[in-house]
């Protein structure tokens, strides 16, 4: 196991983008989710093309790229942020293939060792594609977080799940990031039926914006990813808006259990 | 007849060389392998290839004809050149007939709607045209510089039904609408089908989109065999995605002796964000974004450049994997013209030959114009004429705008000052 | 095949029964006996007809398909729709078929230059751009109202390399247009063949034009026999001078259980002035002017009325001697469309077929979905689904500014006050 | 014969166009020229397709028109000015086809021999439709002015002059009314070469706008007919520009001799 933390009670997963809206603000981000209890940071490498994203990480993306954020100073702050909270958390660098492809997917995976992070989620990166790189990360001891959907093909599900590795992504619903999800009974049946073929956590993502989201999906997820509502937080009331919706965020994920079966 | 699939089919990950793939999101990989199959097996279906032909023939008066360019041919001594007319199509462009294939097919597969990306709005146009006619609801989205561009597009395709989408994301133009589309596309492939409008994206667009195409391809070949004294030395067509170079090269693929040419947009010059050519320029490098793998202009870091072109439809910052396949085997060259020899190019097809050619494919024109000139061109046995076969994608009406901008023509500026001055007065009355 | 030119011979003084003649300036007459004389000898000249139709397979892509319109036909019961798409002709309309067949004959007659009346621009864009392929000059005559209507087809005969001269006389209409042609031609006739647009002016130039569009009807005939099971019991036509009536009508004159309808422009209503029902409306009386002898809409003094259209190329105040004979001998009946049947029908083959048509055409299409609601038609044999061809003269994409303000297309508005505003910013900063 | 002077000097012959521009001007036109010494008097009915008139008669004809001229007070005023003028000069009716079409040729030839008017020109009646027209006229003791024109095509003029009566209008140039003319020697050879082949006095017309153009005919035109000039005139200068050039008209006409060979 690499990931630091198993968690008991339903793991927090925070996600910002690598100096949005600004360096300072991302400091404070995560500065914030370590101690509202998040376990997990996801840091986002920005991109021109990220396709899996909703408007509002779509806009930070691109403002991201305007004024000048390099895949260098990405990481520089990165590399920051885990000498500050790596005791407390792990981090994992989301971005999209094109990135990693660019820098060579050794050289990539070197980077990312040693600028402390322990994995990385490539939204699109299908299980077809993903052997060399993922070999490339396991090169360095690092994991790719592989992402399980619900578009009902389970036979597909299987296969992803067959190799996945310490984590798994688990999209609430359908589309891209920033849209509402029903977090309801079909979502858990298929949280329940994930498990039954994985002895990774899951981490659920796409939508969660509310400590009553989490309740919601107490008992089936291990991990929640909060992420456009957070961004949205901070855009919308700046520290005290974010810090008031982690903190909700926190008191809740801390209320609920997961879905880990009693002997993991 | 079939079209000879064989050619042009990828490997069983949908690469061609190294060229390809199929690069989204978990939650469409269904829908991508749905696709997948439902493409294979139409493209070995020879009834969906007669169905397909039928309604080509009797909505959109397939075979085009191949022109003579009389005057032209003139002009230079030892040079032939003839037009492929994918402009007499309906809608105007080559456009409609992926169109209509991919509309039988979403049919095929029970969809009720349609998505597509369009960048010059001949795409969207085709895509509602086709919707319409099929009964399929349908939506387009289209970079908002593009909206700006080509409105009189986006005035029919609403006429016609279609919802048009502006995008405002990134530069504002195809490739950002193409991402808005998958977007769109991942919350709603179970009643939708993408209607991807060129040879590029994931696996399977660039197979299904360039063997659709290939009526091009294999009507020119018969057509220049028949009337056109035997096969043409050179093949010239504008390469946007690929979609229409794909289409008629597909005809001469095995004919060593056919050069095959794709014309990139060269924009105002070769800084980067100048131009679209990613091959011509040599500055396109390996990427993967858009769902596939092959050259894009991007920074070291990976990021897609801003892109320029006269003529939207090529302002594109991808390439076909399947261009590039061939650009790296040898077996078609690719070269560029800039907007200056596209404006000049323009002036002179209507002016010798009565034919008013879409921006984009007066790329074509215009490089085939400039290689004869330059006397670069060789016929295959020496002593014959020089055989030039120019892809004409899509005609110029649509392109209105720009090119009575392009010529600072006055009286077109008057006409508009005077219609807007209408207009105020009609509202101002009203209110 | 040579077109049946039998049924259509006028008398020797160019009389259909008692429609016809030529009423020209004395200083004319040797040129139209000239040309009279060249007409009658490419009629019975098969060469003629054969590079004729050559030069429109190679430039203009005939044969034009017959579409089968599913979707509306779904829409009635026991109504089969079927279009006859001059649409996809080169330049959007038939008006090219009788250009080329008379740019051919003028280059028999040593012409070097060819002038042109237009009304709603697409003879004009057809002569330009024959003009510009065989190497003539040409002039258009286009009425000032028109200019103003039409101003995209305008911009693209300059383009094409033609003089248009706005004519501000009289209504500043058609009729005025082909008055100014007339009286350039009395002037040039000598290296000046005047390309009158449609079957309409004196002698010899309905029989000629009418014989020329035969091609539509020709093609039609054989087309429905092979793909549309049968003949038709109706064909519709609009009908502005006549001629693309005249040439889809030819193809079924024979057959005498094929009923042939003339749709003229009942434009805002039947007051005088407001419409160019010259049969329709009952209003026509027998007339002399423009050359030629027929029903006219004029005062009973004999002084030609405005007429109005909302389609700029049916808004002409004459009728073609041949349809006036052919309604007399009532082989052809002649209905009307208004203003708001147009555009309403223009809706729905938008949203229903993915077409637009010209709004000339539409009135065609108007007329056939209104009688066919109002179960006015039967077919030909009891029991039979009813087989309505209609002829698509044109295509609309011209019709955009009329269309547009028909639709009170707000953001069509917009988008031309934005390109005024920033033409206007760019001459400042020149200034 | 009809026409009552046979001119020894060059005849003038004087166009109007009823009601042109005004009633009260027409009258005084008529006035001037008579007084000038014009023989005969040639006025238009108004009609919206003046085919063969170039733009200041077309927008004449339109004016007229648009202020209600009709056909009948046309007729009215010919009437009034055959009554003022009938015993000096002639007057000839000119129009387009149509106008006698609509009223019945038979009725429209009384209608004109009630008004006192002795002829007729029709300049879109060709020779090949104008039997049953011409026979009308003659059924009422009028004639048609037949016109030659130069477009070199002798075999027809010959056929036009055959059964010429009266007086033959020969237009000296192609086009329309309206533009200068030159009046040269072409003009002068086809001018002789015309009166070969008849006994009618030939009228020339379409371009004459001064003395110095019926010099330059004098002993090849019988007649000079003004048209276009005589109305510019009025319009750019009223009743005294139109009085001076009628001046210069009338004694350069008189000073001329005609084309008429001595025994006429
Ligand atoms: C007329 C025309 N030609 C060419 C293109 C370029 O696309 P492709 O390279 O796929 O043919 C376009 C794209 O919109 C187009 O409209
Ligand atoms: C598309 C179209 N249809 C019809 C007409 C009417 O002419 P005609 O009656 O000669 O066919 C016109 C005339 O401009 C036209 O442009």
């Amino acid at each position: 196991m690499i990931l630091k933390q198993k968690p008991f009670s339903t793991g927090l997963m925070g996600h910002v983008i690598a100096h949005e809206p600004s360096t300072e603000a991302t400091r404070q981000m995560v500065a914030v989710m370590v101690e509202a209890g998040a376990t997990i940071v996801e840091i986002q490498i920005p991109f021109s093309e990220p396709a899996a994203d909703g408007p509002v990480f779509l806009a930070a993306n691109h403002r991201a790229l305007a004024r000048g954020v390099t895949y260098q100073s990405s990481l520089d702050l990165i590399q920051e942020l885990v000498k500050a909270h790596g005791d407390q958390c792990d981090f994992v660098v989301m971005t999209y293939l094109n990135i990693p492809y660019q820098r060579g997917y050794r050289e990539f995976a070197q980077e990312l060792k040693k600028s402390g992070v322990v994995g990385t989620i490539i939204p699109d990166l299908p299980l077809e594609f993903s052997q060399t790189y993922e070999a490339a990360l396991q090169g360095e001891g690092l994991f790719n977080i592989r992402l399980v959907a619900p578009h009902g093909d389970w036979a597909r599900t299987d296969r992803v799940l067959s190799g996945a590795r310490e984590l798994v992504y688990v999209v609430a619903r359908k589309g891209v990031t920033g849209s509402p999800s029903a977090f309801n009974q079909d979502l858990n049946q298929m949280l329940d039926q994930v498990r039954r073929k994985t002895d990774c956590p899951l981490a659920v993502g796409f939508g969660v914006k509310s400590g009553d989201d989490i309740r919601k999906l107490a008992g089936h997820a291990d991990y929640v990813v909060v992420g456009t509502a957070s961004l949205e937080a901070w855009m919308a009331g700046g520290e005290a808006a974010f810090r008031a919706l982690w903190k909700d965020l926190g008191s809740a994920a801390r209320e609920s259990v997961t879905g880990l079966s009693p002997e993991f | 007849m079939m079209p000879p699939v064989k050619v042009l089919t990828p490997d069983d990950r949908g690469y061609f060389g190294r060229f390809g793939g199929t690069y989204v999101a978990e939650i469409l990989m269904p829908a991508m392998t749905e696709l997948t199959r439902a493409a294979t097996q139409v493209m070995h279906d020879p009834t969906f290839w007669d169905e397909y032909l039928q309604e080509l023939r009797e909505f959109s008066g397939r075979p085009t004809p191949i022109t003579p360019l009389k005057r032209l041919s003139g002009l230079m001594e030892g040079v032939q050149f003839f037009l492929k007319r994918e402009d007499l199509n309906q809608t105007g462009a080559h456009k409609i007939n992926n169109v209509i294939g991919q509309g039988l097919l979403a049919k095929r597969l029970g969809k009720t709607r349609v998505i597509a990306e369009t960048g010059a709005g001949q795409h969207g146009i085709a895509t509602a045209t086709m919707a319409a006619r099929f009964g399929l609801k349908a939506t387009i989205y289209m970079g908002a510089e593009d909206v700006e561009r080509q409105r009189p597009n986006v005035f029919w395709m609403e006429k016609l039904g279609a919802q048009v989408v502006s995008v405002e994301d990134g530069a504002r133009t195809l490739k950002d609408a193409i991402n808005a589309a998958m977007r769109d596309w991942s919350s709603h492939f179970e009643d939708t089908h993408y209607l991807l409008g060129t040879a590029c994206g994931p696996h399977p667009f660039p197979m299904l989109v360039a063997w659709l195409q290939s009526v091009t391809g294999l009507e020119a070949r018969e057509q220049m065999m028949a009337h056109g004294g035997g096969l043409p030395d050179y093949v010239y067509a504008c390469v946007g995605g690929g979609s229409n170079a794909l289409g008629i090269f597909q005809g001469f693929l095995n004919d060593p002796e056919v050069k095959l040419i794709g014309v990139e947009a060269q924009g105002k010059g070769m800084a980067p964000g100048q131009h679209a050519a990613r091959l011509a320029s040599g500055q396109g490098t390996m990427g993967i974004a858009q769902g596939y793998e092959s050259l894009f202009l991007q920074t070291k870091d990976g990021q897609m450049l801003d892109t320029h072109s006269v003529a939207a439809g090529l302002d594109y910052v991808g390439v076909s994997p399947i261009i590039a396949y061939l650009a790296e085997t040898g077996r078609i060259q690719v070269t560029g013209a800039t907007d200056a020899e596209v404006i000049a190019a323009h002036r002179v097809m209507m002016a010798k030959e009565g034919i008013i050619g879409a921006l984009e494919s007066t790329h074509a024109v215009a490089a085939a114009l400039r290689d004869a000139r330059q006397l670069m061109l060789e016929p295959s046995e020496p002593g014959r004429e020089v055989k030039i076969l120019i892809n004409l994608s899509g005609r110029g009406d649509k392109d209105i705008f720009t090119i009575a901008e392009a010529f600072e023509d006055p009286s077109w500026q008057q006409f508009l000052e005077h219609k807007v001055a209408r207009y105020r007065l009609k509202r101002d009355k009203k209110s």
